[in-house]
């Protein structure tokens, strides 16, 4: 692909395979944490992303939830932004334009609160120039069945997977939620209705109480807990599920430095997603790629395929639902 | 727009009273683009915990290329930046936001409350900067008591602007609130309205000025992950129905698109 | 009951209930990070505790997990112990004779891999002076379902629940697993059942790697994440049991200050237990109680009891499928 | 058994290499009661991360209440105690675990490499201190370079052993490993051999003086996150198949004992 014609041949070899998307390297944004990139024109190169993955798209415009709607616990954060976002429609023609400009492929995340919802959203990115691939973030509540989010659900998981996928035209990327009994049965339901890869994790439902108001720390009570406190979590079921699936599987949580990532890579993920980190160190990205080159540089790797899934263990499969602690 | 992630060097601590801490850093980067009402991001664990940047209003700029931050110990990011010590690095960046647009020929009326008076330093200097004269400009410095405003009056007598402070406890200047002081004096004809502070004290500040038909900008705060539009945890529900961000919006205001947070 | 007997009318009353059971004070050590409660004895004033929950104990002694057992993580640590215990038999003859001459509730936290294994346990400990309550650990994998945890399972949960509510003849807490997708189902279900209370939350599945060695940090793979990175999501798993079921919560996870303790109680929690943060001050839960102390008196708090569930919020119930970073 | 949670301030901060560095510490407590071979648990963050103790042996004791620890910077905790400054205060638990078990007749051969060294000063020390003579003992250090142990010479040689070093760069002492020197000197009859250092060294310690029908003492390392028997954490697989506690049964064991990591 064209993102690929620059690649300086001294450097080591940083590319993966998402399915039929290639990236520069295994590095991208996590989405809701990058804005539509370009918040970080001035702050670091975005040219050199393997790829960039943008806020949730909703078929209409959504304002958000009422401040406040962060809020920071122990090594990490909760968020209730509520999907605020422009809509699918105004994110075409106000923000995909210069995203096309980027000479990464762009990943579109949509969410959205029935199966119709998310197939009409896939239609109208359908042939919008620069969109290279689609992340369906299933963690949404599904209004018609009570609010079960889809993918807490084999079934609906599946449903609207094979729905977007009939539609999209590109590759698309099914992004699982945590707060699950056993993630491996979503992550098979995904595959076999279509999916072309699976991200992992979105972020684990917590909540925070101020204590002096005796109030909770968000005005909607609960929120999504990430940074590098959940990344034990997810570090595990991108482990299980990459044992499960034959697709390949992104792994996101609490990643802030090369090491996590590679971390990740070994335990089976072929590329990995940024989200909070962004916010500590809007250039941290940049630096993982960095420290990627200098990594394969020093163990000297024609490529960093090399290492996914090359955790050395003599455990041959987990049970998904043993409790360690039990 | 530049912004930059600078290794800011401390080179002076000084501390105005048992909560009360004032920084002098090294980042010239960020001094030399800085604008009034602008602030800074700055890492205050070198660990993950605590995990986010804490906002701080610029006090100042130096043509040396340092910048001061003016700040109180409130949670565990304060209390760890009130134990730096000289020439320990911090991870500063910014500046930040949009800061206050200034206007050369407009008197300034600038009102600080609390830590409120932190950003007017810098814009008392800059209006300063800009203006033949300042005779009719004025100055008006609140906090609770003496000691939260006392060791910063030199620094603001040097712009020879009119000076006026009030303390809750009567133990500097007017025994009351800043507002009571804003409305006791006669505010000089087209002025414009610089204010920073407590809520209350904003939205007190916003009345005085709407009834007399002032201009007021405001500089608010907010919770913040980024502070620069990435998150969108910063959000603030202004008057047209819908949130604004506080990084990239503001944290400066006109004060009448604000709904108060009392 | 005569724990309470020397109850300092001067001071605020932190007295609580937890069914038929009365503890002095909300505070509970956390099993398996407490040990048998004599490894603190020259380092606080164990008399001073609201109960003593003792490490699991199994119908025979385990050796446990090979090492490493522990690793840190961002705010946490994961644990793979194993469940080493003495077993049953020698905890009734070595361990239960020091415990019954404290002057505090001993709750025994008991665990299995059969339905037999619980109620051949439960029935050991029956009349053995000084067991004033069962902690029944429900994480623990049914070998006869394939390894399924008991407590991902609501109908598995509550046949543990009431066969060992049969035999105990002393209050029974369930404790329950944070691993699942609702955990309101599996409390409400064991509710059902007959548990006297509910105790959470156990430990995340979480994994560490290193890098260095590209192996999992634990000799086990995967561990129980714990530590106030879990706290948010203790708490939110806290706030939403607490709304369906009648019987006594009991807060667990993070906890490590006296205001920690307090939000899990606005949360719904009668009584809090402290674990890890054990290995970081062996005194931290004497210093919560103290802390308690002060705080009902700064209020002007008759009796602590009146903060349970007193959080303030407009939002009256949680649907617990909703995601909020969808 | 007496353990104690110390305020302990940092009263001296010595940097010996790149990487080494000594910390004096004032808790009379720990300091009291310690022996040698026992270690301490500190506290290295102010925050939650990172979250658990650090353990480190006792290097030395004195009777003004103070202890030392001596260690090399390989993470996170042990970077932020190698900025400690003087007059910060750690929180030290401790004395914890089983120490060497010293013996008023025996000669004393001891062995240290690497940060192994650490809790021998104080064993050293004691050993003087219970004998009417050292004439028969011996110490031998080892290390990669000069510097990491030619800082503490001073020290080991106040208690009048006699004293043999080893580098494996040959910058001080034999060029090559401690075990070659143990090897290569006649051990006085009727001595015990005390070992501190990585595990393949203690294993070549151990099998010379299984060879030479000589008890061996070890100190050995595990991950601790209690170092009091709390969390069953620090387990070890031990020779009669089964795992032991190194915080509670070592860190001082029977090299025959234990099973070695290599
Ligand atoms: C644009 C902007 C500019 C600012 N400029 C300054 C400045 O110049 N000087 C200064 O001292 N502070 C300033 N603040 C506030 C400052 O950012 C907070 O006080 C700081 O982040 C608190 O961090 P902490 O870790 O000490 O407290 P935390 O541990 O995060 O919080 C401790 C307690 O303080 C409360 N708290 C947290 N943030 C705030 C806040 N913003 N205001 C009031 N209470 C809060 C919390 O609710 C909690 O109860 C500014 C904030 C913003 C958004
Ligand atoms: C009883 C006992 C006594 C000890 N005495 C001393 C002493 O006197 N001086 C001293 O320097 N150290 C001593 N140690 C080792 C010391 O505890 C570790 O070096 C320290 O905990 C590392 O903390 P960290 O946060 O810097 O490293 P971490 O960030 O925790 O780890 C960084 C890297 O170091 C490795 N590592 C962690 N712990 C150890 C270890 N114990 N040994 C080797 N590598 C490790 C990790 O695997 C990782 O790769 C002792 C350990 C024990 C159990
Ligand atoms: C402020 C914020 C907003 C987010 N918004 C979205 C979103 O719109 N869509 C989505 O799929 N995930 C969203 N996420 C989840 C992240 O993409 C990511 O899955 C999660 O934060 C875990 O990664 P991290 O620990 O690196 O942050 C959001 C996360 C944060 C912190
Ligand atoms: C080292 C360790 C051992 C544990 N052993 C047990 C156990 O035997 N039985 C049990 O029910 N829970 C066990 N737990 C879980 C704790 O009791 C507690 O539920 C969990 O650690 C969360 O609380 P915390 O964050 O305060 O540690 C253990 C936890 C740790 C850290
Ligand atoms: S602080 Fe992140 S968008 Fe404003
Ligand atoms: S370190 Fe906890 S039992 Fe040894």
């Amino acid at each position: 692909m064209e993102y690929l014609s620059q690649r300086d041949e001294t450097l080591p070899d940083l590319r993966v395979n998402i399915g039929s998307l290639e990236l520069a390297n295994p590095v991208m944004t996590a989405s809701g944490t990058f804005g539509y990139a370009r918040e970080f024109e001035n702050l670091m190169n975005l040219h050199r992303l393997g790829a960039v993955i943008v806020k949730g798209i909703s078929l209409h415009p959504r304002v958000g939830n009422p401040p406040p709607r962060i809020v920071e616990t122990a090594c990490g954060m909760l968020n209730a932004i509520g999907l605020q976002n422009v809509g699918v429609d105004r994110f075409i023609t106000e923000k995909m334009k210069y995203l096309a400009g980027l000479n990464v492929p762009v990943i579109v995340n949509i969410l959205g609160d029935s199966l119709a919802e998310y197939v009409e959203i896939t239609e109208r990115l359908k042939g919008v120039p620069g969109v290279a691939g689609i992340e369906v973030n299933i963690s949404c509540p599904n209004v018609k069945k009570g609010g079960v989010a889809f993918g807490t659900d084999p079934a609906m998981a599946a449903s609207v997977t094979a729905a977007v996928k009939k539609t999209a035209g590109v590759p698309v990327m099914i992004k699982l939620s945590p707060n699950v009994t056993d993630i491996t049965a979503i992550a098979r339901a995904v595959e076999d209705a279509g999916a072309d890869s699976l991200s992992l994790i979105n972020t684990l439902i917590g909540m925070a109480i101020d204590l002096k108001t005796r109030r909770p720390a968000l005005a909607n009570v609960i929120g999504g807990l990430s940074g590098p406190a959940i990344k034990p979590v997810a570090l595990r079921m991108v482990y299980q599920v990459a044992q499960v699936v034959s697709i390949p599987v992104i792994g996101i949580g609490g990643i802030d430095s090369t090491e996590d990532a590679l971390e990740f890579m070994l335990a089976g993920a072929t590329a990995v997603q940024v989200g909070t980190a962004n916010f500590v160190n809007p250039r941290v990205t940049e630096e993982i790629i960095e420290g990627m080159y200098a990594y394969a540089e020093a163990e000297k790797l024609l490529t960093i395929r090399s290492i996914i899934g090359g955790l050395q263990t003599k455990v041959a499969s987990l049970n998904p639902f043993e409790q360690p602690s039990c | 727009m530049s912004q930059y992630q600078e290794k800011a060097t401390v080179v002076r601590v000084e501390q105005f009273s048992e909560k009360n801490f004032r920084l002098t850093l090294d980042c010239p980067l960020i001094a030399e683009s800085a604008k009034p009402g602008q602030f800074v991001m700055i890492r205050t664990a070198v660990g993950k915990d605590p995990l986010l940047r804490r906002p701080f209003s610029i006090h100042q700029t130096s043509k040396a290329g340092r910048i001061q931050i003016y700040f109180k110990v409130v949670g565990r990011g304060t209390h760890i930046l009130a134990h730096v010590k000289i020439g320990e690095e911090l991870s500063v960046f910014g500046p930040l936001g949009k800061g206050f647009r200034l206007n050369a020929l407009a008197p300034a009326v600038i009102v600080g409350g609390g830590l409120g008076i932190a950003p007017m330093l810098f814009l008392a200097k800059e209006n300063s900067r800009l203006k033949k004269n300042c005779d009719n400009d004025l100055i008006i410095l609140g906090a609770r008591e003496k000691n939260e405003i006392a060791p910063l009056l030199d620094d603001f007598r040097q712009f020879g602007l009119k000076l006026l402070t009030a303390t809750d406890d009567g133990s500097l200047g007017h025994h009351g609130f800043v507002t009571e002081v804003l409305q006791s004096v006669e505010l000089p004809a087209g002025c414009i309205v610089y204010a920073c502070g407590p809520e209350p004290m904003m939205a007190g500040v916003n009345e005085i000025c709407r009834f007399q038909g002032i201009p007021c900008q405001v500089s608010v705060e907010s919770v913040m992950a980024c502070g620069m539009g990435a998150c969108l945890g910063c959000s603030r529900p202004a008057k047209k129905g819908t949130y604004t961000h506080v990084c990239l919006n503001g944290p400066v205001y006109d004060a009448e698109e604000l709904i108060w947070n009392i």
